[in-house]
């Protein structure tokens, strides 16, 4: 399954990547399955996804972890919200 | 309800102006003007940088303004938040409501800061002279939001 | 602190810019703006004419935002509240509350309207086709008001 | 006792008074006993002076009817306030 990933403040600057296609092999996975899958990267993916320093919307809404990917979704991840 | 995202600031009074225009019964403007702080921890801030999620920063705003003209008696309201590199004293972000009394139109203003702060995808990054850093959601902000769950209307306004 | 009583009109960007220029730690600003509205009742307002008590208005105003600033941690506060005949749509009252953080600057905003409707000694003509009647407080102003009196400021900011 | 007294809102209209010194012969009087004295003066001044109906200061600050009034006080006597 194939989705759009967007990164957005913290990780998308420590990690310098602001957006990303990736395909995932098990289509019932759920956001958590994919933030696996991305720590797997290496230790600063490790670290800077780590659940409590993350957040994350699919399709432009915020997601729990545990909520299921379609393909084409889009996934963004992302610190702690902090504007206004 | 307008919304805008903008890089370039704008003018309390000729926004305030549109509101009370649309309507003679507005009795009641409430507006909140956010602006950079100078310190906030121990350093001097040089600068803040904004960014946000296009595709639905638009969006999550006009979900928070929905649901404050749901829960109250609104007659109009406006949110104006900026984007890109700010200095201190330079105003982030606009909140104005319009309603014919005060208590709603107070009501729903610190309603709406209170879910931008939880709900609407923008980041701050601060700039002081020992380097860069990512600010994120406050304890306090997220547990202003949660009141507005177990507060009923009346007790609110 | 700062208070204005006077017949001419006022400009809310002006106004904010003085509050935000004092001090660069102001992180927060709260206005409230009140208009007199087309309708009160049933018949249309043609205008309305505020008269105050010279020798206490200013004294009376000066004690309220003394409260606000002894409850909250403000870094300025100002009122500016007009006097003689005004036409619907026309700003009536200004309150602007300067603080580091949202939260004291929404609680004293709303403090000082809710005082200032039960403790400042203005008073209202309302002008109708029908003719004029004198405003008197509301009973819901008079509840707003005493709510302070058993909060403390914790639960309020 | 000579005391000040100023009219405003309601009954400065409707009583067509705005200012005027009271001489009270009681030099103990409270605010209460002025008010008895000028509700004396008529039916209007009656009905626009009743309790419920008015609200009043003592040298510029709100006072209960139990108030005790001195020599040179400012007395103001108006509708109970709506400004804002």
């Amino acid at each position: 399954m194939k989705v759009k990933l967007l990164y957005f403040g913290r990780p998308a600057e420590n990690l310098n990547v602001r957006q990303e296609l990736a395909d995932i092999p098990n289509d019932t996975a759920t956001l958590s399955d994919l933030l696996t899958g991305l720590r797997l990267r290496g230790e600063i993916w490790q670290h800077e996804l780590s659940e409590g320093r993350i957040r994350c919307a699919i399709n432009q809404e915020f997601s729990p972890l545990t909520a299921r990917l379609q393909e084409q979704d889009e996934v963004a991840i992302f610190s702690p919200i902090s504007g206004g | 309800m307008s919304i805008s995202i903008q890089q370039y600031d704008f003018d309390v009074s000729t926004e305030l102006n549109a509101l009370r225009a649309a309507n003679k019964n507005v009795g009641a403007l409430v507006c909140f003007v956010g602006l950079v702080r100078d310190f906030n921890g121990d350093d001097p801030i040089e600068n803040l940088t904004l960014e946000h999620y296009p595709s639905m920063s638009e969006s999550a705003l006009a979900d928070i303004l929905d649901q404050a003209h749901t829960r109250w008696n609104l007659i109009a309201s406006r949110v104006i938040h900026r984007i890109g590199t700010l200095f201190p004293s330079e105003q982030i972000v606009f909140v104005a409501t319009a309603a014919a009394h005060r208590s709603e139109a107070f009501a729903a203003a610190e309603f709406i800061m209170d879910y931008l702060k939880t709900d609407a995808p923008f980041w701050k990054k601060e700039q002081t002279r020992h380097g860069a850093s990512w600010l994120e959601t406050k304890t306090t902000d997220t547990e202003r939001a949660a009141r507005w769950k177990i507060k009923n209307t009346g007790e609110s306004t």
